[in-house]
């Protein structure tokens, strides 16, 4: 045990499932020699060769696509999108087969396999560099959509996404990758995919994140330290845990669910749905969702704007404490 | 080296046995045993005739849908002779013969033009993948399957296929060079059969080949006489030697023609004249290779007719087994999503069943 | 005036917008010399000839990267995407660029262009010809997403979609393609973008549906002659038009959305979001939907117990009906 | 003709100018008026020091990151040379010296690298499209252009740009071949630097050049030393002569070299020798060209010192400039999402405006 980023987790998961299991592959631009633009994946090559980890072609469909034959073929493939923006080149590889190989063949075929990619804005960067397209992957029968907030989870939820029978969207909050510390277990183990986490127990109304957002809720409610809050990590967006949802809102009576990505058409609206459909009775309040505006992410001279921070959340929750139906 | 004798940018193709079904090129005639060959040839007739009989179930509404392969069987069969059971076989959607050959069952491959996925749930040993509807994107996964068999020093090659069309699609390109780079054993078979639904593949595909595509990766491409069994035979065999050896992928265009319509809903009267058609049906695969193997003394009319014969009868019924199945099982629809079935999708079944129950009739529901 | 289907209104909104405006240019797979595989483009290649009229290859990305092109350099291209199960190869160029280079140049470049595809089940098709992927594009900012469910709308939204100085998507109904006829006007005429229709008024409940679904929202009320619902076509499915929604929710408390794109992430969801912030207090029943199941759309033998029929409707209207707080 | 005399299958490659500035080709030097020739070296020079700045500017924090182009100037204002003020430049992101070339102003091109979206707001006759990040994507841009340009018979090519690792992408390939399709006034020119990322070109293409790339759509395809300015002048200006006679696209490839890091976030010593650095700084685009002007007399070592000096003061003055922009203001947003504001719109931005408000303090937001 011992103190690490979340992109240490990473690594390590990477590395340790690896030396297990030598059906593991992990592919990718720039994921082999280097070890990765951001380095989750460096030291892998040298250990385990240029056959199991290696540079590919820019290329995102062929990346993906490759991996759905890889992993009919008796691999596992841990392939990397350089940046989250940089997947829709593939999103055809992955609506129509990596999602679908399991039903199309009604079993005959599945596919274990992990798309990774770092996600979010917040990091000052180019244009496609920081998108958060949870729905994109959310909305598609057949993809499981993970996130994780923490390094401890970053660990065990990539096991889990790794050993999982069917394909796993991977997202990775870039912008906590090294932000801060915990500690994380030596060895292998997993974090169960499906579930929420509680990261505050609470009575007075549930706010629902993930990923980068999560400290950023944990920041905010340090501002208005009257207010206590339930506070879910949602960390697998899909299959939603509905029941951890439901449960705490049939507690507080009010919901806020804050995201980075866009808001129309977005993963809160799901959220909010879900609440309609099974805790109407219970609301106190209206729900709301603090997310992104409906615009392109900005560069960075604009980003600040976009970027939700801990005060923007407190406000919101004061608003929500103060409706009255 | 065979590939380096048919070079595409000097219009050199590959042909072994005439229109006529004459060898006119002998040092090339491959030797394959009496057995394989009638096997090769019975396959074909019997995706002629189970081409031609799909056609009539579906004017009789019987069959949604369907892609006849009429003319292009040689294409199919060729290849397919030449690999072996641990190949992969990987479909774009008018491989009804290479399917039949690599060991798909007919009544799997009629179960899904019906409408059924489990036409693609082929026996565990037969190493297909299932058809592939978005075009193009099978070349990945075969390279994806052919880079498992290198890493895991399986001597297995992945033969995929492909319509002229799909050469213009970006995933074309990606999925050869994927291959290309790590000099994957894989084998391209474009079967180029003129058209793209209603579009002329000279229309819009400026290059005078396609088989010159390889030449953007270092890698050889050969065009092949399509309607010609053994040539396409020929030219897998070596592609598929090269690529065990590590060689990498090689791109083969068979030169073929679509005799029959796109699929059911297409009229080619609509943008194609019927001198055309006929032109090309005189060169027809099936026609050729029978007079190859009645003048090996592999065959005779007499077996000929009665192989229509039984192939006829062995389709009728089978077809009639695939209508037996009629609609698929509520449950079918959602079991196969993930391995095991979400809560959520629990849930959205139960109140479907119940909106069923309550309804109190079930009206093909 | 003459009756007219969907496809001919189609059709005739092509043709006699581009008679008008010469800098219109058609094209995509087989949409040339064919008229397209449903024939909604026949007959416009001899008339404007293959240079306004054309073949391309089988490549929808660059089809639709072609046209960010065209639109930049004087033309209005409007193409086709042969279902829209394959604009997926697109998707890329539609969410990075198409939806982008306004934003991107902050105003010197703008794309006059429409993308039309063919959407949705019920026709018996192969796989990824029966695909509602309205959420895909309604979750990008940049994009319109226009939906006819009538003759007379599809003419008139279409031309409006062609005037429209951004780039709009537009998904057609290809079920009732020739279903049913209605009376069309000969000229040229626009219905706005972002406004809904009410297609019938009433106080009991609202039930928001589009396209093929707007009929069998119909279809259901005259199964349940005493409930008087107010059935809104939503025709532009973003931007959205939150008054239309709000305004009948005000007056009924009741709300139920038809779709028949997968429910979880999907475009329902973000209307019960909008009814929950702007008109909670008036709710008298929790919102709810009914939509695709979570999977991919089954092949023609399974297909039936995707596909909403209108009994289905009623019952759930009766169920709403039913419910108290 | 040109593209005929330079066959990329045989290693034949386009020099005119050699490592030290010796014209080895005279019957191809072009003739260049004196004012145009010193254009190209000054925007190079231009090019040069302000990529210099930019990565101390980074390196103070006061820049966000930078692709630069040390070692590529050539390769990017020969074409630019020889294009005409009616062609349309399409970006990738490492052509800083050819934007400069094509009206970008300085200006401009650092503050879209500073963060701010009106950096790529050229001026309004500047035919250039923004910085496209998606790699590939431009490319069908480019197609595009060159489409509307036949079509409206405007004497005009698409000039578009795009590295050695972009043409793996599956969009390169279906964006050449729509422009060979319809023979399309477009011309490519790969920036083969070596290197994406961290990825050696050989690693990861097996093509022996990029050039060859051609043949699969039976266009011209050339290798071009990408460090001399006069052989990629040539080069594009026959392809563009042959673009506006409806001869169709062309692809360059110029060979050149990445002497910098890929970005300002990027450590080239993790993954490539010094030495091999070295070895092609010997030869420098620039180099060579003053050497060719002083040997014209165009150009003398003392006027050299003063445009570089000029050069330094116009590059910190321009990006003080750029700094005092500072924040985007909060309308620019969203404004240019439609060209009207939705009414959804309007309220976010409203909303977000309240809370600023009530927040009674604006702390950069
Ligand atoms: C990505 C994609 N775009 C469009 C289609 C629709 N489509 C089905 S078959 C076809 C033509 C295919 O032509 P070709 O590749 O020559 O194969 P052939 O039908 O001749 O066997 C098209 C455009 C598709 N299936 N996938
Ligand atoms: C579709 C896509 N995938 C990945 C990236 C990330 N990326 C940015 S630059 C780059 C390497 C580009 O290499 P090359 O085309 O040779 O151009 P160079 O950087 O050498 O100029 C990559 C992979 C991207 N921008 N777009
Ligand atoms: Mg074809
Ligand atoms: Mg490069």
């Amino acid at each position: 045990m011992a103190n690490k980023t979340i992109l240490q987790a990473i690594n390590e998961a990477l590395d340790q499932a690896m030396e297990k299991d030598e059906s593991i592959v992990v592919y990718g631009e720039d994921v082999g020699y280097e070890g990765g633009v951001f380095r989750t994946t460096a030291g892998l090559q040298k250990k385990y060769g240029e056959g199991r980890v290696f540079d590919t072609p820019i290329a995102e469909a062929a990346i993906v696509g490759s991996a759905v034959g890889m992993a009919i073929n008796g691999l596992k493939p841990v392939v990397e999108m350089q940046f989250s923006g940089f997947s829709l080149p593939a999103y055809n590889q992955i609506v129509t087969h990596v999602a679908r190989f399991r039903n199309r063949s009604r079993g005959k075929y599945h596919l274990p396999m992990v798309i990774r990619m770092p996600y979010g804005g917040g990091v000052k960067a180019l244009e496609h560099h920081s998108e958060s397209l949870e729905t994109l992957y959310a909305h598609i029968p057949g993809l499981k959509l993970v996130i994780p907030s923490t390094p401890y989870d970053a660990k065990g939820l990539l096991i889990a996404a790794i050993n999982d029978p069917d394909p796993v969207i991977f997202m990775e909050p870039k912008r906590i990758y090294r932000a801060f510390k915990q500690e994380v277990p030596d060895e292998l183990y997993e974090v169960p995919l499906g579930k929420a986490r509680i990261a505050k127990k609470g009575e007075d109304i549930t706010i629902i994140a993930w990923g980068a957002l999560v400290r950023e809720v944990e920041k905010a409610m340090e501002l208005v330290p009257n207010i206590n809050a339930e506070i879910i990590d949602l960390r697998t967006i899909s299959p939603i845990d509905q029941e951890t949802i439901i449960n705490s809102v049939k507690k507080t009576g009010r919901v806020l669910i804050v995201h980075e990505a866009v808001k129309s058409f977005g993963p809160a609206a799901e959220i909010i749905s879900i609440i309609n459909e099974k805790a109407f009775v219970y609301l106190e309040a209206a729900p709301r969702r603090l997310t992104g505006f409906d615009i392109t992410v900005p560069l960075p001279k604009g980003e600040n704007h976009f970027i939700i921070e801990p005060k923007q959340i407190a406000y919101e929750v004061k608003n929500i404490m103060a409706f009255k139906a | 080296m065979l590939f380096e004798k048919f070079d595409p940018l000097k219009g050199e193709m590959l042909q072994i046995l005439d229109h006529k079904g004459i060898i006119i090129n002998d040092k090339l005639e491959p030797k394959i045993a009496k057995e394989k060959l009638l096997k090769m040839y019975k396959t074909m007739v019997l995706g002629r005739v189970a081409d031609e009989k799909a056609l009539q179930f579906q004017r009789q509404g019987r069959m949604l849908t369907y892609a006849p392969n009429i003319g292009q069987e040689a294409a199919q069969v060729g290849p397919m002779a030449a690999a072996k059971d641990e190949d992969w076989l990987v479909l774009a959607f008018r491989e009804f013969n290479a399917m039949l050959y690599k060991g798909v069952t007919l009544e799997q491959a009629f179960l899904y033009w019906y409408g059924n996925e489990l036409g693609s749930k082929y026996d565990d040993n037969v190493k297909v993948l299932p058809i592939n509807v978005p075009i193009g994107s099978q070349i990945n996964h075969a390279a994806g399957l052919a880079y498992a068999s290198k890493l895991q020093k399986k001597d297995e090659v992945a033969i995929v296929f492909i319509g002229d069309g799909g050469t213009s699609h970006g995933e074309f390109h990606e999925g050869v060079n994927f291959a290309a780079t790590y000099d994957l054993p894989m084998i391209v078979i474009i079967q180029n059969n003129q058209y793209a639904i209603s579009t002329p593949r000279h229309k819009v595909i400026k290059s005078k080949t396609l088989a010159q595509k390889a030449i953007a990766y270092d890698i050889f491409g050969i065009q092949v006489d399509g309607n010609d069994p053994l040539a396409m035979f020929v030219a897998v065999e070596e592609a598929r030697k090269r690529a065990i050896k590590g060689d990498g992928p090689t791109i083969i265009e068979a030169v073929t023609y679509r005799i029959g319509p796109h699929t059911t809903s297409d009229n080619p009267k609509l943008y194609r004249e019927d001198k055309e058609v006929e032109e090309w049906s005189k060169k027809d695969p099936i026609f050729r290779f029978k007079r190859y193997l009645i003048d090996k003394k592999y065959w005779t009319e007499k077996a000929d007719e009665q192989l229509y014969e039984e192939h006829k009868q062995t389709v009728l019924e089978t077809f009639k087994k695939v209508e037996e199945t009629g609609e698929v099982p509520l449950e079918d629809i959602f079991k196969y999503t993930y391995e095991k079935m979400t809560s959520n999708l629990k849930e959205q079944m139960a109140y479907y069943q119940e909106f069923l129950d309550k309804k109190g009739e079930n009206n093909g529901k």
